[in-house]
């Protein structure tokens, strides 16, 4: 069977309690019409989102669902957002430095369980993670984050999966299929494989699973 | 033409840049800083959503979709610009990279210490990605309003949780450019319609006002 | 037409590929294995150079210089194919997003080490990428000779030093295909001209060889 | 002063004692004309390199400058090299695998002063380094590679430095920019700024100080 599929079926994988990476920056990149489909034709719950910003203006199907099937999440800015204000005071939200949440996606798709950084040295990023002076600078140790499950959105993707992401749409999504089990992206062209420029194939397609074409 | 109050600070940061700088601008004031960059000198301005060489937004009906800053506006690219990821990004910002970081602050302290992601019991913003450029810039410049509302927000210890420690290198306000040394916050800058009582009034800190401050002024 | 030796063992290798696997090829024997994968099986090779979607290699007037392969070798890029950098590459690599690596190999031993990078005081190659990939591709196979013109390359214990500890899967010999499993070194196949005498000489480890050891048969 | 300048001009900077990171896998995208320069026109000594490889056929010059000049190196893979092969025997020359290799030359870069990996676990690599269990697998630690100079090879680089490498000869010249203080790339084409794809540049102009034209 080929990765091109209806919404339903991509997403038809996706368990209860599954750490999900969503890409996007604010509404950039971001997969909506995937994360509707999970609102709104799936009941999964106990859900784990790894995403950059909770926004309940912009970013409404993740909204709703860290308002009532998430279990946690880790986000590097979430204003505003009621759900994640729930989270927070529920101790359920753990915000981190957008370099560190970068780099620990990369690190959990290339195989580095763990790196040092010295952002958020001397600041409550710090807590309870190890330390190291190294070289005369102290840092602090950050583990790779892994997913059971990317969703990601493309500007173009071929039917192998090789995804271009255009300008600034990159940002996380270009990280995440490497560090999850399972990966859907959505994209408003799919066109057929060697029609993307090699030099510019943002993901290689032996990262994604599924394709789900969205109307332009 | 006088300036603006929020025009005179971004004129007077945008004076402290050098030719070939790579600088990386906060939300809020410091996006009025690029219209104050004198022509000829060459400043890259990096987004940390994947950017560099970011130029003035454009109109309208030429938007490009996939062409933001880092606050999410609109924004166009220079020539020799160029996109890439947010481990790229992060990586040239971590590998200091980028020469200046201009950003807004809640409280700033005589240690260099900068707050900008919480007010405890009121707001939960999130630190995106300032942490990393107020650890790992060169050089790093607080742009705001010297007080909120009256209130002072230069302190001299924050009290509110810290997004940098020991970061910040000067502080422009409408009232002063101040530097943060190993001695404290040392006033190098007063603005013309600021006097040294007001200065302090208006400041939490304890402050080195050397006998040879400047007037603060711009071009 | 009966095969040589070494694209008996090379078809023996494709014949161990499924449908959509990752693979990537070491230089010597392995680079024999692309013309025996079956039409109709999508395997995608990887080169540790930076490039996945290797096809093969061009005719001489067709070269395009920066196209190749990691032993050097000019090759072409199959439609949906796509380059990288080296970060990227070993990114892809340690990530466990290879799922077959085939190598050759000095000495490999009972406990899947494989030693392939030096013969102390002889010879120093270096490690290349094959440490790497042995360590992180999902399943490691070593392609090679038998013996080193007679001499034995399979032993209990490795005596040279490592490129990687307990990473071999499989061994696939112009003599035999053995498994290297938590008992010991397990054949499956020995080869049609080659006698259970004739391989227990040439090997200086200990085998098991179970009832049902099959004869080593390609398509 | 613009960054397009002469060889001689761009060598100028390095010092004895520099650590000098070399682009290239083989003799894809190897500096060669810049190499040729410091073996010939400088009496640069007690240099220290960093490159993939060794190779006394396909790159001379850094065979000479290995064998005379230098205090130690960096390699993955140097085969044939008599110079090498005299580095190992003088304990001059640290053998490491290329991914490895790669990883620490981008955490110089990328401000990561050092991960973990489990590449090099039960072998000679892993001698001297701190080792980690982490989440039920052993790891080592290994650090960053940073350098005084990195020289680099582009298909295409524009007057700002940003650079373009086609195909396979990205390799280690893509990273080495970055995790040096100084960089000089050379190229057979040099256009205007705008004349590259922003989403093809390899190198942003940023990390490049010096540009050498060479003879297609």
């Amino acid at each position: 069977m080929g990765k091109l599929m209806s919404v339903l079926e991509a997403i038809e994988p996706i368990k209860d309690g599954d750490t999900i990476l969503v890409g996007g920056f604010g509404p950039m990149g971001y997969p909506g019409r995937v994360m509707r489909a999970i609102l709104k034709q799936t009941e999964l719950k106990d859900l784990f989102f790894v995403a950059n910003a909770a926004n309940q203006n912009y970013l409404v199907a993740l909204e709703k669902l860290l308002l009532t099937r998430a279990r946690g999440m880790i986000a590097t800015f979430t204003r505003p957002s009621a759900a994640a204000e729930k989270l927070y005071k529920e101790g359920k939200l753990e915000i981190i430095p957008q370099g560190t949440f970068s780099e620990r996606i990369r690190a959990g798709g290339a195989g580095i369980p763990a790196f040092f950084t010295p952002v958020g040295f001397g600041t409550a990023v710090e807590e309870g993670k190890i330390k190291m002076t190294i070289d005369g600078r102290e840092y602090i140790m950050e583990k790779a984050i892994k997913g059971d499950v990317a969703i990601i959105k493309a500007s173009k993707v071929d039917l192998e999966g090789n995804c271009f992401m255009s300008g600034c749409t990159k940002n996380f999504g270009a990280l995440m299929p490497a560090a999850a089990k399972y990966t859907i992206v959505e994209a408003e062209e799919v066109v057929k494989p060697g029609k993307i420029d090699p030099e510019l194939v943002t993901v290689p397609g032996i990262l994604i699973d599924a394709i789900v074409k969205v109307g332009a | 033409m006088a300036l603006d109050w929020r025009n005179f600070v971004a004129r007077r940061v945008a004076m402290l840049f050098k030719d070939g700088d790579v600088v990386n601008l906060g939300i809020g004031l410091p996006t009025l800083i690029p219209n104050h960059i004198p022509a000829g000198l060459k400043v890259t301005l990096q987004g940390e959503n994947g950017v560099l060489g970011l130029g003035p937004a454009p109109p309208l009906h030429e938007i490009n979709k996939d062409v933001f800053d880092a606050g999410g506006a609109w924004a166009t690219l220079n020539p020799g610009g160029s996109f890439f990821d947010s481990a790229v990004s992060f990586g040239l910002i971590r590998g200091g990279h980028v020469d200046i970081t201009v950003l807004g602050a809640l409280q700033v302290d005589r240690e260099g210490n900068l707050a900008n992601w919480m007010v405890p019991g009121k707001l939960m913003a999130g630190y995106g990605g300032a942490m990393d450029l107020i650890t790992c810039a060169k050089k790093v410049i607080v742009a705001m309003e010297h007080t909120n509302k009256g209130d002072p927000k230069i302190f001299n210890k924050c009290s509110f949780p810290l997004t940098g420690a020991k970061c910040v290198d000067i502080i422009v306000t409408n009232m002063a450019l101040i530097e943060v040394t190993d001695e404290g916050l040392v006033v190098r800058e007063i603005a013309p319609d600021t006097t040294v009582e007001q200065l302090k009034a208006a400041t939490e800190a304890d402050l080195i006002i050397p006998d040879d401050v400047k007037v603060m002024t711009v071009y």
